[in-house]
């Protein structure tokens, strides 16, 4: 997006690269991965496909690393595989618009381990890098705190050096699937208050969670409005913490999450949410289906096929070593957008009533978990109206 | 050239398109300031390609910042032609940009030929130079000579068609064919003719039609054509293999895009820069949440429109279905009027005004909108595309490009 | 009562609907702190009226929120029947909105009976008090007496049906039909029965069916049943006069209007407190301008639908065409996803919570909009309408209510 | 729209009454006003219908006040008809939705007649009304300065008391009509700027155009993007007003504004704008048009039915003495909402490329006029973000 003349400026910041070109190498991995869906989720519920990345199953995720496909692109010796950000892009894209249940190491492959090949210890990337990449390692987000949601500088969680380690005292919440996660990486203050400066002493640590839940880490589940338990509340009273579970600098914290966040935002995972839903709805509505329904669909692929340009671009961005964090904030608004579309878009091509309760058809089910969901999509990893400010900010306003 | 029926209106099928970078050797600068070759532009997408994308668009937004400034849009919305700016364009070679070698182009790829046209509607610069562009593609693919001068196609809309009959050794062109662009100053029309066997590609010269003014929304000439006229044989090819009235529309819907793209890039830079300068109840209204938030949704439209045009100009280059142009359009045209509305929005009653620039763009993105298909017409097409691949076939057919 | 065919699907009139109020004289109270006479309430919209519809609605205000807390909704979400409340809200006479004196009603307006449907939507009270009174009011109509408890309707979806048949001198109902409203505790369903001359209403009281437990996305009872019995003369009835499944379907969806609108209602309060208390970068939300256009925009919804739903209840009392409780229905059911999407996004984390509330009436909201025809469905019909009214005719049909 | 329970307070602000009952007698005006229109448009170019309120015929004008049908609320003395606010409701409606040219004098029966009326004495109200009243007198707004558009306060105009009257200087905008107006309604400073209160040192003039444009007052064009000449600048150099054009009290400039912006944003030519587009496309459509464009122009019949539920309502608040302002932003914000929808929506039916050029069809030439036009309708009277405040303030944000 090149703006002409003496205005061009502001939305330089906003300029999308070409996608990288595919190649026979990654047309072949794409069957590849094709190939290895149609075998494993074969026989399977459709409708489970709705839960899209958030579905978990481990032995999934440990056949996926089996196959390189966990930590792709991260070194060998961390038992990556070196290959290339559009590799690991065409198999994330694959995933997703599978409906494929990537839930259990989803978190890991997309932010923390990056995070800790970033910033970790040679000891830290050693133990956990290869766990995550053989898809037997999940972590959860330690961020979110009762009073600090969007505005993650008023985090009050402490860590005060003491002697053997950190004492951490604190409350996190809204964390997804800390009660079945490995690790949590916790952002939480290790230095003062500044007014001057709000993003001064945060740090981050890298908390094992079978030690922690030992040791004064004690996770309260909060059922949500499905009656289904993802998040949690994580409480965090004396918790001890060896020396060694700083992750990256003391205060480097909020940049440490900062970058960390970029990740979490500039994936596939932001705009083909509902993609199995439309599947679902082509699959209904056939061949023969009204005018109606065709420029429906039409307008709804029309859309994916846009920002899946723009989402490889950022890709792209990413495997030059650039900084596409306004670019990822900006496909992630738009794609939460079409994938709440989609879903309202797609409910009035039929006389339904959506319900999850079993029994009922495949597109029934899929609205419902869709319509009970969908909403979340542009609040998770950063709500609208903050992508929008951090757009505005890039466009030179604020 | 083996010939072949084009494959109906539904079969949407661009396939052999507009590409023919086929050549090799030195060629004639694209624009005087700007000395490259070739040879480094067929690599793809270097990083040193991406720096000769860059020189042509500086060279192009030279161009068009000294030539197409407002005055000159404002003596077009009077009627004028903007002769000055029509000779530095076609003096930098940007009318030729789709021509092969052999006719006189300079093995510009799609993608820089819709580059250009996005700087030329980012200016709103008031000439046919898609037209031209696709116009002389199609001649020269027929197997004509280019005419210089301005060109343009016909028929354009649906419902139109202009017929072909051999009387004798000797042909004639006659009907009606309505919103011709720029038809009153064409040299020449590229006229896809209906004939008794196959549809023909017709130069139709000046002289050989009478042009009834009519206008879009931003005063560009959209005219009414009335041929009745004898043709010389010279002046009649087969058309290209496969190319129909669909493809010609597809076409058409790829260049107009890359139009929509590249206005709303400007409308985006004006609306961001406006709202720094403008104060009210203090401040900038930049400062405003409500503002930003606005903005940031222009922000987006722009850069899916941006990629929309891209994916367009790729799939004339390649053998991809037109497809990815219906959805192209479509999706740039839903931007097109929404990113207009915000832009008026944020710009209160100056925005309205003759004397500030802003509408030169509007009113181009509200009429390219409908121009080669709108969004129901093009997400209809799609959509049908998409259900017929049915749920397994879906996701593959995004993914085919 | 003269007895006629139902006038078919398509044309939806529910011409001499939901208007009783023929009797006078003093009644029971309503609810047992509100004393009031029907002659105040014949008058029209006087003052004096609306002080007698806030007197009602502070009654039913209260009942609600003594009977329909927090945990009373927790424990019918998982699968409870809300005895208490039922209890409360029989006793005040609000299931008995709708029928005619003679048949144990108050000779409540339509307007008082929406506005008690909108409290209790606006505390998701989960019972099928909407239910119960059309039911009632369905049977009352046919001439039979209306049994006591509670009441709901079948079929409800476009697709199914319920036949009858006389074999000698009995009847038998047989089919199955889906998605019925809390047929689980019902009492009896109002059954509109395809027979062989012409629709009957059927009583089917409780033990004549079977019940496979189904929900709605609020974990309402919305279950399928199933239905081979015998049925007593006694409980057969024609159907009313005009009434048929295009009737059904259309009171239907007035009732769930009311609801949406209350719960929309209630919706806009929670959120515009919520951003008066939720500290976010050191100030209430409330004061960034992005919440308070958004909430500014949520209160439209609900003003929308609030109209929309006096709109139906209207249409249902006079002699109107059910083109108004279709449109009414279409527009309050596109208030409602967009209302709950804003409310939702306003409330971030806290929402989705089981513990936090609002669920509990954005569940609802999703739900109601797709029962008894959602917006595509209305505005299809509603459309169709307007399309056959012409262009000269369709001021008129706008104007006519 | 009542809200319940302790949170009702809010929303209660923004209560609608009922609206009141249509009579035997409204719907005779009804059918009168009808009868009229169908011989008065007789033969008329339709495309002159997407014109709607902007539309100028002084001769219409002066038959609709000889019908009655213009100041229709006012007391008889002043030349009005004492007929109720539902009767004057009628007569507006049946104009705009049959896109009568009533803009000669709209503005003087909307607004500024109630202006005098309510504020001015009793010589100017027995010198104005009744002209307004016969269709004979047009009035302009001068509200809108170059740095002062929605910030109305930060106007700088001034008069000046001098001898003789008031001396006035500074510069209106954006004046539509002011080349054609017999009077301005002239809002400007009459005292010190104070930044407690901004609202404080205002006034309002009644300016005869035609005496001022003798006397200090300049009108310059402003051609808008049609190439059409309906805004201008009006510029006040040295304009010396007589005493008596002062309307209502000196300082009350800010109050008086107030309920005349109430007045100007209460009426349905706030949501109806673009209703003669949608009978165009009804007819152009035909009764067997497709599913889709049953579906769209259902929904904006769906919408109008609403809208003119709660409009008719403001004008039963408004009759009853109540004081509609939040009701009547929100009723055009959502009104201004659907008549750009409307346009939108109506030409995703059409393959056609519209064009205000003469000899294209009436549907063209109405949807290339809206289209055009329809981004102004959420900035006239109100911006969008201006009413979105007024409501969150109703609902007790701000």
């Amino acid at each position: 997006m090149k703006a002409n003349g003496a205005q061009a400026d502001a939305s330089q910041a906003l300029a999308f690269t070409a996608p990288p070109a595919t190649s026979p190498g990654t047309e072949a991995l794409r069957k590849e991965v094709r190939e290895f869906l149609a075998c494993e989720l074969r026989g399977r519920d459709p409708s489970l496909g709705a839960r899209s990345w958030s579905g978990d199953d481990p032995s999934f995720s440990r056949k996926m690393g089996a196959r390189g496909w966990i930590g792709m692109t991260w070194p060998k010796r961390y038992g990556g595989h070196e290959r290339t950000a559009l590799e690991r892009y065409v198999v994330l894209e694959e995933m997703l618009a599978a409906g494929a249940p990537v839930g259990h190491h989803w978190i890991a492959d997309r932010q923390s381990g990056p995070n800790i090949l970033r910033n970790g210890t040679e000891e830290q990337r050693l133990t956990i890098l290869p766990r995550i990449a053989a898809g037997e390692c999940s972590f959860c987000i330690g961020m979110s705190e009762p009073d600090s949601g969007s505005d993650l500088a008023a985090a009050r969680t402490k860590a005060r050096q003491v002697n053997g380690g950190w004492l951490v005292n604190g409350t996190k919440v809204w964390t997804s699937g800390a009660h079945r996660a490995d690790y949590m990486i916790l952002f939480c203050r290790t230095g003062a208050i500044s007014e001057l400066d709000r993003h001064a002493g945060a740090s981050q640590f890298l908390v094992d969670m079978r030690e922690a839940r030992r040791n004064g880490l004690t996770v309260r589940p909060i059922i949500d409005l499905r009656g289904a338990h993802h998040f949690n509340e994580v409480i965090l009273q004396d918790l001890l913490l060896p020396p060694d579970a700083l992750l990256g600098k003391e205060g480097d914290g909020w940049k440490q999450v900062t970058a960390e966040l970029a990740l979490e935002r500039s994936g596939p995972d932001r705009f083909l949410s509902s993609f199995t839903l439309l599947v679902e709805a082509v699959r209904a509505l056939g061949p023969d289906a009204p005018e109606r329904a065709a420029v429906a669909i039409g307008r709804l692929t029309s859309h994916i096929l846009a920002l899946r340009r723009l989402s490889r671009s950022v890709a792209g961005m990413l495997q030059a070593g650039e900084d596409p964090a306004l670019q990822a904030a900006l496909v992630k608004d738009l794609g939460n957008v079409l994938e709440q579309e989609t879903v309202e878009a797609l409910r009035l091509l039929f006389d339904l009533e959506p319900s999850e309760q079993p029994g009922n058809p495949p597109l029934v089910a899929m609205l419902g978990h869709l319509i009970l969901t969908a909403p979340s999509f542009s609040l998770r990893g950063g709500t609208r109206e903050i992508l929008r400010g951090m757009i505005a900010r890039g466009l030179g306003l604020r | 050239m083996a010939i072949a029926r084009p494959t109906g209106e539904s079969a949407l099928r661009v396939d052999d398109g507009l590409k023919f970078i086929e050549g090799t050797g030195k060629l004639t600068p694209l624009f005087a300031p700007v000395e490259y070759g070739i040879e480094c532009r067929r690599r793809g997408k270097s990083r040193q390609t991406e720096d000769m994308d860059d020189q042509l668009a500086d060279g192009a937004e030279r161009l068009f910042a000294a030539h197409a400034g407002k005055d000159v849009l404002h003596a077009a919305e009077r009627g004028g032609f903007p002769e000055g700016l029509w000779r530095a364009v076609t003096e930098a070679g940007f009318a030729a940009a789709l021509l092969p070698e052999e006719a006189g182009g300079f093995g510009t790829t799609t993608a820089e030929a819709a580059r250009i046209l996005q700087i030329a509607a980012a200016h709103a610069a008031p000439i046919p130079l898609g037209e031209t562009m696709l116009a002389g593609w199609l001649i020269a693919r027929a197997g004509l000579p280019v005419p210089p001068g301005a060109l343009t196609l016909a028929p354009v809309r649906k419902g139109d068609k202009l017929t072909l009959r051999r009387l004798g050794g000797r042909w004639r062109l006659s009907g009606s064919a309505s919103r011709i662009p720029w038809a009153r100053h064409a040299a020449a029309i590229a006229v896809l003719a209906e004939a008794d066997d196959e549809p023909r590609l017709v130069l139709l010269r000046g002289g050989g039609f009478t042009a009834t003014p009519d206008l879009n929304l931003a005063g560009e000439p959209r005219d009414m054509i009335t041929v009745d006229a004898q043709i010389e044989p010279d002046d009649v090819a087969h058309a290209p293999q496969g190319f129909g009235k669909a493809e010609l529309r597809a076409a058409g819907a790829a260049i107009r895009t890359a139009q929509i793209a590249g206005a709303l890039s400007r409308v985006l830079a004006m609306s961001a820069a406006y709202a720094q300068t403008r104060v009210q109840f203090g401040r900038p209204i930049a400062k405003f949440q409500a503002i930003q938030q606005n903005l940031a949704v222009l922000a987006g439209h722009c850069a899916a429109a941006m990629a929309a045009s891209d994916m367009a100009a790729e799939a004339l280059r390649g053998r991809s279905s037109p497809f990815f142009v219906g959805a192209a359009k479509a999706r740039a045209g839903e931007s097109a009027g929404i990113a207009a509305g915000l832009a008026h929005q944020l710009h209160g009653a100056i925005g309205f005004t003759q004397e500030y620039g802003l509408h030169h763009l509007t009113k181009r993105l509200w009429s390219w909108r409908e121009e080669f298909g709108n969004e129901a017409e093009w997400n209809a097409s799609v959509g049908r595309a998409a259900l017929a691949a049915g749920p397994e076939g879906l996701w593959p057919a995004l993914t085919a490009q």
